[in-house]
């Protein structure tokens, strides 16, 4: 059996059912089989993100059915990337997660890890699935999951966080639905390549109103302004290991979908500039809500959404330079804010009254923690030598290249109340004067471990950035080249590429 | 104030619905600007007797032609039964201090749920066996057995699920699915791949593997909507 | 009989249309109306289940052609694939069904959680998590 | 190996090493970084050739290090101060805790100076910079919690200079295809004609490390809360990074200005920023007056330094330039020196607050002396160096530029830092001793000798300018000066006429010397020591608590005729925003209202606003 996109898929659900049987074997299964699963994900990934780059596509269908008749999975060096990306950080999360205090002392634990595993499988389905039905199909395995998760502790506000995120989540799969729904009656297939082939055949009015219930459903998902209300609720109640797969993997599958139905299905003009006034509204009110956080989770959720409104504007500008620097943050991102929340998780652990000003002079008692958060926040406001640098210069070149003054000049206002409350944080944890014989909860070696790899990768992206630069040029120019995805994926006959 | 806020809303919401619906005529022979035969239907409706063996056109998209859909439909569920587990967890001691809802059921209610109970599950297992020759299916067929379920909940205090079993039978029947699915990638080269004998369009045992995926869908189906029920009764503190 | 309704259908098609579209869009309207303004968590996961009906019902709608007949092959009508109704609808919206029905037991079940905890089911009343 | 890359590696690794060696070994990072800092030292001076340069290619995008003679100028203070300083740090930092947290970043801030120096592309001065920055900054907040403010506004003002130089440097990138700042200069970037707002970005960005006027508001704090032994680099060394990045820019600019269009906009610029150096000067020439904390006075003096240099580079003539080149590393020097005072006194006291120490003279003569010939050098006084930087400025203001009322100006700033010269060398180390101080001695060794060192130097340079003139001269060749007639110690000014340096300053120098020696001579038979307690005021002898100190209210009468001055600081100004924004931004939070049906509700709208603008946002 070859490795194929397939694997992504079947291998986590196999766990996932088996794994109520397992656990009358052993107790300690139902954590230690997410892992192995999650680990194998990352060897598909990078086997399948070597082959990608050098092919261009990797296409397979299942039931054996061509193109936009069955349903095909498709790797593009894009999504290759993510799923690696995902696959990476998921077994990280996993990795950190296993021995997770609270959640072994608050809940039913193997439910924990089943859903934990599927969020990130429903994840990677979502950004490799060819076909707007499954995509759909995926992004609700996401949403309850992550609802249940979001609800897992069982104290009273996780419910609460719990029900907005599956009020508005609710909205968004309507929405998605119907816009499905409409764009069905008009191009009669639901295979993605197809779609956007005929897309030109469809009416300019019924067009954009398809491609309004789209934006507002993946919107939601990808956390654009008026839509991520649900947001900050559930980053800050979900159990450390959860928000920060939301962050590092949940909100990327988001802002992929939204990426892929503007860039691949639709061809209209308006939905880049939509693109980046809506980024920048985003970004703008989030970050000028993080500033005043008292709860730690909190201002990095909203951190975090700001983050996704400088993405979604470096997709907006839409050249190949701003597309690759989108990647590079999607990138950064990810393993930036995952530092975070795994650091700002067990500091909030530590924290009796779950506010910032409570972390006092921490450092002294925490000092593995809190240096790796003080990196992640030095990396995530953009400083040199750090990683998030890289990012923030490569979007900063591509809108200077187009001439858009004033969004370089907004991006990095933004940029200093990041640094302000970024900074408030750190220098809270290292120099108040703190209560110092507090008892405290220190991580275990395996949490330690997956947040020192994330550190070190801040390091070597920041340091070396070519390492993945070629890859993620490659990505961004296969992403924009729209007619040489119809063409393979409609005309390419054998099933596995 | 408000009222009449969302009220202009929602009209206005209606009106570009409607405006877009006017150009989709109803029961028009033709999908959008395409021509039927173009589409994905057309070719659905063309080949599927040939190809697949199966005289329901609907079932074998749902289980051939867009399996993977219809796998991540079962997960959906599975890990809606797994979810509601999580929310409403509670501990040992609290399980202890927690009964099931019992409405007052009279006694017609009761006599006639036992008898129709064996009925109910009868036709549903009829349902979900047929799927492929007979409108409805697993997800059918699961549905109304779990409304046979359903009602001896809610007639008879005593009726409880056997959660073990439950729990043998959800699994077994998630991965037998998944199980037909690397069979699939085994025997042929795609995941879910149809690599039996179709047989003859119209006999029970035709389809190949599409029946089987349909009655395994089914057993999954019934026991993770029963579970959910079982679950969401299950919420009155003993006093 | 198939004649006569279809005589009926043509003559009446246009309210037949307003007639399906429009209980499907005032269903969804309904369905957002109960979301937006009813403060009962219960009935809100209604109105969301209605949204959801609504668009369900859109699904079935579209699929529909003049005509058209279920699209199974019963014995003796094996040839008659260009009147079948369109299935990819049929078989979209089982699934969207499904969907539906696994997120409104979640939403059910977060709602007992917050009755539980805020002895109350007015979502006004439920915001310990601001700003 | 590369050399520049060499250097760095050294600096970083030996950055990572104070850093874990002092968990291993307590206290061996001062060592260390002296030991580092000194290797650095040594091999930039015998290794690196100027003009050479080294190439490669990060992050997809061509960088180059090298050193040209303009640059070579700021190395000299930064590796000089910083070993200096690394020196000074040994003894300064010994009972304090977190000290490998204190070097690690002490290199840090090395390496991000002598790399800014490197850097011949902007990215990789914009690298370097930040560097320095976050570094500086954690520096900065080192005194810990109460400091923290500080360190804030120390960050936000660094953060916003340093984004306005990244959004010049981009945009650079976007309309001139290079970042390298050779390139950038000859395709014309500071051109003010077309995107004039790109060389205006890079001033701002480097106006704030240089302290200037609306942009100086984190400076008086951040210098004077850091731990002295860093001030010293910090004032002495990291300011010089933005006259250097000043510098650089404003030469370009006028090098185009032979071109009509540019004209009036140099013009405009030079009298901006030489009107901004101007204000700056004055202003914190006043504020210094009125401090009552040495460390404070010498951070406001610095801030005023800062405003001549700048007011010498808008000039725009080679005198002027040269003038501020000069100042430039004189104040390095001096200012370096005397926060090392400030910080000995500090150690040895255990403050700095004039109100408390007086008549440190007879415990500590070796840092009196220094701190005399720093504060000579600073008022400007004839022998030193101070000296002949003022008098080059001077002479550029009045006979190259016809901006009188600058120069009236500055001369009156430049009178009124007698006022606080005087008053930190009276106030700390003369008139009557306090009881408090009786138990204080000389600093140790290792803190003198730096100070010495720099003392001396000072001297050297008052007397032979040339030796400062001809590394000096050959940065003005780079830049596209010609040059000023010198030799060792002449200058020839526009007139023809000869200003010998040698003779000015052994002339007014012996003056010194023997009223100094006969006041000496003189005063030491006749004084007795007597305790400022040891009064009686119309029958009233003061209490232990009561403050007599001589520096009490020194300047009451001129604090009283620029009361209106203090009133409307820039910093109040500059307050009230922050908090607006702040108010703002909670402002904005409350639309996060809590309740799920408004989220929903606000789904709703936004699908309805697009709807209604559908065709104008998605017309194809």
């Amino acid at each position: 059996m070859v490795i194929s996109p397939i694997h992504y898929i079947f291998v986590p659900l196999v766990a996932a059912f088996a794994i109520p049987l397992l656990s009358k074997l052993n107790k300690e299964l139902p954590r230690i089989i997410p892992g192995i699963v999650l680990f194998y994900n990352i060897i598909i990934s990078f086997v399948l993100m070597q082959e990608v780059n050098e092919v261009g596509y990797i296409s397979e269908v299942i039931a054996g059915w061509r193109a936009p008749i069955g349903i095909n999975l498709i790797i593009t060096p894009f999504s290759g990337f993510l799923v690696s990306l995902i696959s990476v950080l998921g077994f990280l999360i996993w990795l950190y997660g296993f021995r997770f205090k609270k959640v072994i002392d608050d809940g039913e634990l193997r439910s924990y890890n089943i859903l934990q595993m599927m969020m990130i499988t429903g994840a990677i389905g979502i950004i490799i699935t060819g076909d707007i039905f499954n995509l759909f199909v995926f992004l609700e395995i996401v949403a309850i999951t992550a609802v249940s998760l979001t609800s897992f502790y069982r104290g009273r506000d996780g419910a609460e966080a719990g029900f907005k995120y599956l009020l508005i989540g609710g909205f968004a799969s309507a929405m998605i639905l119907l816009a499905i729904l409409i764009l069905y009656t008009q191009v009669g297939t639901l295979n993605m390549a197809e779609i956007a082939e005929r897309m030109h055949t469809v009416p300019t009015g019924i067009k954009s109103t398809i491609l309004i219930l789209f934006i507002v459903g993946f919107g939601i998902e990808a956390e654009l302004f008026p839509l991520n209300g649900w947001a900050p609720d559930a980053y800050s109640q979900a159990p450390g290991p959860t928000s920060t797969a939301f962050a590092g993997i949940v909100v990327k599958a988001g802002v992929y979908g939204l990426i892929r139905i503007i860039f691949t299905l639709f061809d209209i003009e308006g939905a880049y500039d939509f693109l980046i006034i809506a980024g920048l509204i985003t970004m703008i009110i989030a970050e000028a809500a993080a500033l005043k956080q008292t709860n730690l989770k909190r201002m990095l959720a909203y951190s975090s959404i700001g983050q996704m409104g400088l993405a979604l504007i470096a997709f907006g500008i839409g050249t190949k330079e701003a597309v690759f620097a989108a990647m590079f943050l999607l990138l950064n991102h990810a393993i930036i804010k995952s530092l975070l929340f795994m650091t700002g998780s067990i500091l909030m652990y530590n924290s009796k009254e779950k506010t910032i000003s409570s972390l006092h002079g921490i450092a002294k008692r925490l000092p593995f923690i809190s240096i790796l958060f003080a990196i992640g926040a030095f990396a995530i406001v953009g400083l040199p030598p750090f990683s998030g640098f890289w990012s923030k210069l490569y979007i900063l070149s591509a809108a200077a290249d187009k001439e858009m003054i004033f969004l370089i000049v907004t991006i990095l206002a933004v940029s200093v109340i990041e640094i302000i409350y970024y900074f408030r944080v750190v220098s809270k944890l290292y120099f108040a004067e703190g209560t110092t014989n507090v008892e405290v909860y220190k991580p275990k070696i395996n949490a330690k471990i997956s947040m020192l790899i994330l550190g070190i990768a801040i390091f070597v992206i920041g340091f070396y950035p070519d390492l993945v630069t070629g890859y993620l040029h490659n990505a961004a120019d296969i992403l924009l080249d729209k007619a040489s995805y119809i063409q393979y994926v409609l005309n390419t006959d054998s099933t596995i590429q | 104030m408000k009222q009449v806020f969302i009220i202009i809303l929602l009209i206005i919401i209606g009106y570009f619905l409607a405006n877009t619906f006017v150009e989709i005529p109803f029961g028009g022979n033709r999908i959008g600007n395409v021509e039927s035969n173009e589409t994905v239907a057309g070719y659905y409706l063309s080949n599927t007797a040939k190809k697949t063996g199966v005289a329901n056109v609907i079932t074998a998209i749902v289980v051939n032609y867009r399996g993977l859909d219809t796998l991540g439909e079962v997960t959906v569920l599975f890990l809606a039964t797994t979810g509601l587990a999580s929310i409403l967890y509670r501990r040992k001691e609290e399980e202890e201090d927690t009964e099931r809802l019992n409405l007052p059921s009279s006694r017609i209610m009761r006599s006639g749920v036992r008898v129709l109970f064996p009925a109910i599950v009868l036709l549903g297992i009829y349902v979900f066996i047929h799927g492929h020759l007979t409108p409805g299916g697993g997800f059918q067929g699961g549905t109304i057995v779990a409304t046979g379920f359903l009602l001896m909940l809610i007639s008879y205090k005593g009726f409880n699920t056997d959660h073990n079993r439950m729990v043998w039978i959800e699994s077994l029947a998630g991965l037998s699915f998944v199980g037909i699915g690397i069979w699939g990638l085994l025997s042929g080269n795609t995941f879910l791949e149809n690599t039996t004998n179709i047989g003859v369009v119209n006999s029970l045992i035709s389809g190949g593997l599409i029946p089987i995926i349909y009655i395994v869908v089914g057993f999954k189906v019934a026991v993770e909507l029963t579970g959910i029920l079982d679950i969401l009764l299950k919420i009155k503190p003993k006093k | 009989m198939q004649e006569q309704f279809n005589e009926i259908f043509i003559k009446y098609h246009e309210i037949i249309t307003i007639g399906v579209y429009g209980t499907a869009i005032a269903l969804m309207l309904i369905g957002l109306y109960a979301i937006l303004m009813k403060k009962n968590l219960v009935k809100i996961v209604i109105g969301l289940t209605i949204l959801d009906a609504g668009i369900h019902l859109l699904f079935v709608g579209i699929g529909y052609i003049q005509n058209g007949t279920a699209p199974i092959f019963s014995p003796g009508y094996e040839n008659s694939a260009d009147r079948m109704v369109d299935p990819v609808p049929q078989a979209l919206v089982l699934t969207a069904i499904i969907i539906g029905f696994a997120v409104t037991a979640v939403a059910l079940s977060l709602v007992i959680r917050l009755y539980k905890h805020h002895n109350t089911a007015k979502i006004d009343q439920i915001k310990h998590l601001k700003w | 190996m590369n050399i520049f890359f060499l250097l760095i590696i050294i600096l970083f690794s030996g950055a990572l090493l104070s850093f874990v060696s002092n968990r291993i070994v307590p206290k061996i990072s001062g060592i260390i970084s002296f030991l580092i800092i000194s290797l650095v030292s040594i091999l930039f001076f015998s290794q690196v050739n100027i003009g050479e340069t080294f190439q490669f290619i990060l992050g997809e995008i061509p960088m180059q290090y090298g050193v040209t003679p303009y640059t070579y100028i700021f190395a000299i203070i930064v590796l000089g101060l910083g070993t200096l300083a690394a020196m000074y740090s040994i003894e300064y930092m010994k009972d304090k805790d977190r000290l490998g947290y204190f070097y690690s970043n002490f290199l840090l801030t090395i390496l991000g100076m002598l790399g800014i120096v490197f850097s011949q592309d902007f990215i990789s001065l914009f690298i370097f910079w930040e560097i320095m920055t976050w570094s500086s900054y954690l520096l900065v907040i080192y005194n810990g919690y109460n400091s923290r403010n500080v360190g804030m506004k120390y960050m936000i003002f660094s953060a916003i200079g340093a984004y306005a130089m990244l959004t010049a440097i981009v945009s650079i990138k976007a309309n001139y295809g290079t970042y390298t700042i050779a390139e950038a200069i000859q395709n014309g970037a500071f051109n003010f004609s077309e995107h004039m707002y790109i060389p205006i970005m890079l001033l701002v960005g480097f106006a704030v490390k240089a302290a200037l006027m609306p942009l100086h508001v984190w400076a008086p704090n951040a210098y004077s809360k850091s731990p002295m032994s860093f001030t010293s680099i910090f004032s002495g060394a990291m300011s010089k990074m933005g006259i250097l990045g000043i510098g650089l820019v404003l030469a370009s600019a006028y090098s185009y200005s032979n071109n009509d269009d540019t004209t009036n906009y140099i013009t405009a610029l030079r009298y901006t920023l030489g009107w901004l150096g101007g204000i700056t000067a004055v202003m914190a020439t006043i504020y210094a007056l009125i401090q009552t904390d040495a460390k404070k006075l010498l951070a406001y003096s610095s801030v005023a330094q800062l405003g001549y240099i700048i007011v010498g580079l808008s000039t725009g003539t080679e005198l002027g330039v040269m003038a501020a080149l000069f100042l430039a590393v004189v104040h390095g020097i001096f200012k370096g020196a005397l926060f090392m005072v400030v910080g000995a006194i500090e150690k040895q006291v255990g403050t700095t607050d004039m109100t408390k120490i007086s008549g440190l003279i007879r415990k500590m003569p070796f840092t009196f002396f220094v701190a005399l010939v720093s504060i000579i050098a600073l008022a400007g006084v004839p022998p030193l160096g101070g000296f002949v930087g003022k008098w080059m400025l001077y002479e550029a203001l009045i006979t190259e530029s016809n901006n009188y009322f600058l120069i009236i100006v500055i001369f009156f700033s430049s009178t009124a830092a007698f006022l606080y010269s005087y008053r930190f060398l009276f106030g700390l180390f003369l008139g009557q001793e306090e009881k408090e101080t009786e138990h204080v001695t000389e600093a140790p060794i290792t803190m003198i000798i730096p100070m010495m060192i720099l003392a001396i130097l000072l001297i050297v340079t008052g007397a032979f300018p040339g030796i400062l003139f001809e590394p000096i001269s050959h940065g003005m060749h780079n830049l596209g000066f010609s040059d000023v007639n010198w030799s060792m110690s002449v200058l020839v000014n526009v007139w023809g006429e000869e200003s010998n340096m040698t003779y000015i300053n052994l002339s007014i120098g012996i003056v010194f010397v023997v009223i100094f020696a006969f006041l000496t001579i003189k005063g030491y038979k006749g004084t007795k020591n007597v305790g400022t307690k040891d009064i009686s005021t119309g029958g009233e002898i003061p209490t232990e608590n009561e403050n007599l100190t001589f520096q009490l209210d020194f300047f009451k009468p001129f604090e009283r005729a620029a009361a209106p001055l203090y009133k409307r600081s820039m910093d109040k100004i500059w307050n009230d925003l922050g908090n607006a924004i702040d108010s703002l931004s909670d402002f904005m939070r409350k639309i996060y209202s809590g309740n799920g049906q408004t989220y929903a509700l606000f789904v709703v709208i936004f699908l309805v606003i697009l709807l209604l603008f559908k065709d104008t946002l998605f017309a194809n």
